[in-house]
């Protein structure tokens, strides 16, 4: 069989390898009757370079050698690959996110007193950085405690118009015969872009 | 990515070890019936997978078929390959020896006159020696078919490439309305809000509009009455806005202020 | 920025995962709005094999999905990346393996009946340790000996999709078939044309 090309006998090795190869280590692949010099595995690797062209990869000078890598591009789809599963939210958590769209604008202190126990700060960051709520002002109180209220996001996340949607707290008294039009479809079935944002 | 060193006795030995030792003497001479070079039968004494390996091979190497065994010829030749092998590996000896005991019956067997009345029913003797030979051949071959599969790590390798700036990521927990509202209902119960929290019936876009309102405000200067109405929104949203307004008046969260009947009205967030 | 084609999102994915992802586990890369249907993935892979057709990678299907590999024509290059050479496997645990592959489930025993010999502890444990095999259930019968079968690993390694892709068993011939008149001359009395077929 003629011998493949030296570009190709290099992206095999760099991806067998799965990480980044001197050119001292490219040249050991080869018997030593055939030892490319090191100028030709560069003019190998930078053809190889554009082959990937407009591709997913591409090959990158690191300080350990040469490497195949995936565009930066890729990232968004290649993180997922390692998603680990999404964790429930506490009882606490939701009560608090609740309490927030009800009684907005609403202090922590004005939450704790409605759940009768106190409301954890990791609680407060967490709706913070999902974006559900946000701070919209100080009461005019010792302390200035921070008043927060719900985001866009947050109907958003909920397919909500406006938070008018929402049951009144009376309506709530009966949950499962208050708005039959009220879309209770669990988000799994919302479609992602107004999850991700 | 490598195969990692298997356990030593896996990997298939050199044969440039391999010394064929009788009574601790290297092997000079060779049973007459070993028709096979020296150096072959020191690998083969070696590389016999048990009686049926052996077995067949004495037959394939006389391009025999499995189903037409000379009983007297192989039995001889088995016999002396296993006397050469007590003296290599003891430990393997017990089961070529029950191979060679089976021999020995079939052989006497054969030997014997048939007595004519069971002619119908009589079976070969050799037919269950047949069976197992035919029966281990199959997957003998089989391993030797699963040894040239190509094989990851030998003949194909695993392509990867490093994908920088693609991190795990914690997927966020989903929750439904139901859930959220579910919560809501449990808290409300608890607290027993409907009695202590004077809970009117109130627009809720109000609260919303209290949030937004409070949002467009800041201490350090005044905003004019009339921004934070916005005629496009409608009667309804002008309403709504109003009523916020008012609401956050009431619970003293920004100020108001006129300096002459008529004059614009500004607010600010109470600092 | 536009979407990359879907075949280089699937490039991307099956490099950085080193390894076999199934159409369900690529489904998983997408936002929900724009998960690619099954035969999609399939066309888009489709492209890709061909794309890659001459060079040193191929995407291959096996037992737990589709995985892009070095093609074995570069064996000899890529295998000098390693100092240790991949082990030769015994023909004692080619055979065992082969039992498995072709006879599960099965029993220790009944392996042994087969070979002749029996079959050492240490061959059982290099084959479970790689994963090859796995104990899928026990022989109702006293001792209740475990019974073996082989897994997705055993698959993915030899390169196959399912166990219909290991080559045919050879067929048992019937000795009352063969030779209806069975002769119990001795055979050394035959002539040796007959013998010789």
């Amino acid at each position: 069989m003629s011998e493949p090309p030296l570009k190709f006998i290099l992206e095999a090795a760099l991806l067998a390898a799965g990480g980044p190869l001197s050119l001292d280590h490219m040249q050991t692949l080869f018997p030593a009757a055939g030892i490319p010099e090191k100028p030709r595995l560069k003019e190998a690797l930078a053809e190889l370079s554009q082959d990937y062209e407009g591709r997913a990869v591409e090959v990158v000078e690191v300080a350990s050698g040469w490497r195949i890598q995936v565009r930066s591009a890729y990232a968004d789809w290649v993180s997922r690959l390692w998603e680990e599963k999404p964790g429930r939210y506490s009882r606490a958590l939701l009560e608090t996110l609740a309490i927030i769209a009800y009684r907005q604008p609403v202090t922590r202190g004005e939450i704790e007193e409605i759940r009768g126990v106190s409301v954890s700060t990791s609680i407060m960051r967490t709706l913070q950085e999902r974006g559900w709520i946000r701070t919209v002002g100080h009461r005019d109180v010792p302390g200035r405690p921070a008043m927060y209220g719900t985001s866009r996001q947050f109907l958003d996340y909920f397919n909500l118009k406006s938070l008018d949607q929402l049951p009144t707290l009376m309506e709530l008294k009966d949950l499962d015969q208050v708005h039959p039009e009220l879309d209770l479809r669990f988000p799994e079935d919302v479609p992602a872009e107004t999850e991700q944002q | 990515m490598t195969e990692g060193v298997e356990a030593a006795e896996l990997l298939a030995d050199d044969p440039a070890r391999l010394r064929a030792l009788v009574r601790g003497e290297p092997l000079k001479e060779l049973p007459h019936d070993l028709y096979i070079p020296p150096d072959a039968l020191e690998v083969f004494l070696e590389t016999f997978e048990g009686p049926l390996d052996l077995l067949l091979y004495l037959i394939r190497r006389q391009n025999l078929d499995v189903l037409d065994i000379p009983i007297a010829s192989i039995t001889k030749q088995y016999m002396e390959y296993v006397e050469l092998m007590k003296d290599l590996r003891l430990e393997l000896a017990a089961e070529y020896l029950v191979m060679a005991a089976m021999l020995a019956e079939i052989k006497s067997r054969m030997l014997l006159p048939r007595p004519p009345v069971d002619e119908e029913e009589d079976i070969d003797p050799r037919a269950e020696l047949v069976r197992r030979l035919q029966e281990y051949e199959r997957y003998k071959t089989a391993a030797e078919d699963l040894d040239v599969l190509p094989r990851q790590g030998r003949d194909v390798f695993p392509a990867a490439a490093p994908a920088p700036g693609a991190e795990p990521r914690q997927r966020e927990p989903e929750v439904s309305l139901r859930e959220l509202l579910g919560a809501l209902a449990e808290v409300l119960g608890r607290a027993e809000m409907f009695t202590h929290h004077h809970v009117r019936k109130e627009a809720l876009s109000v609260r919303e509009r209290m949030s937004r309102t409070l949002e467009q405000l800041n201490s350090e200067e005044f905003t004019a009455f009339a921004d934070l109405l916005n005629p496009e929104e409608g009667r309804l949203g002008v309403v709504v806005g109003f009523l916020a307004i008012l609401e956050l008046i009431k619970a003293s969260l920004i100020e108001l202020v006129q300096t002459e009947p008529f004059a614009p009205i500004y607010l600010r967030a109470r600092a």
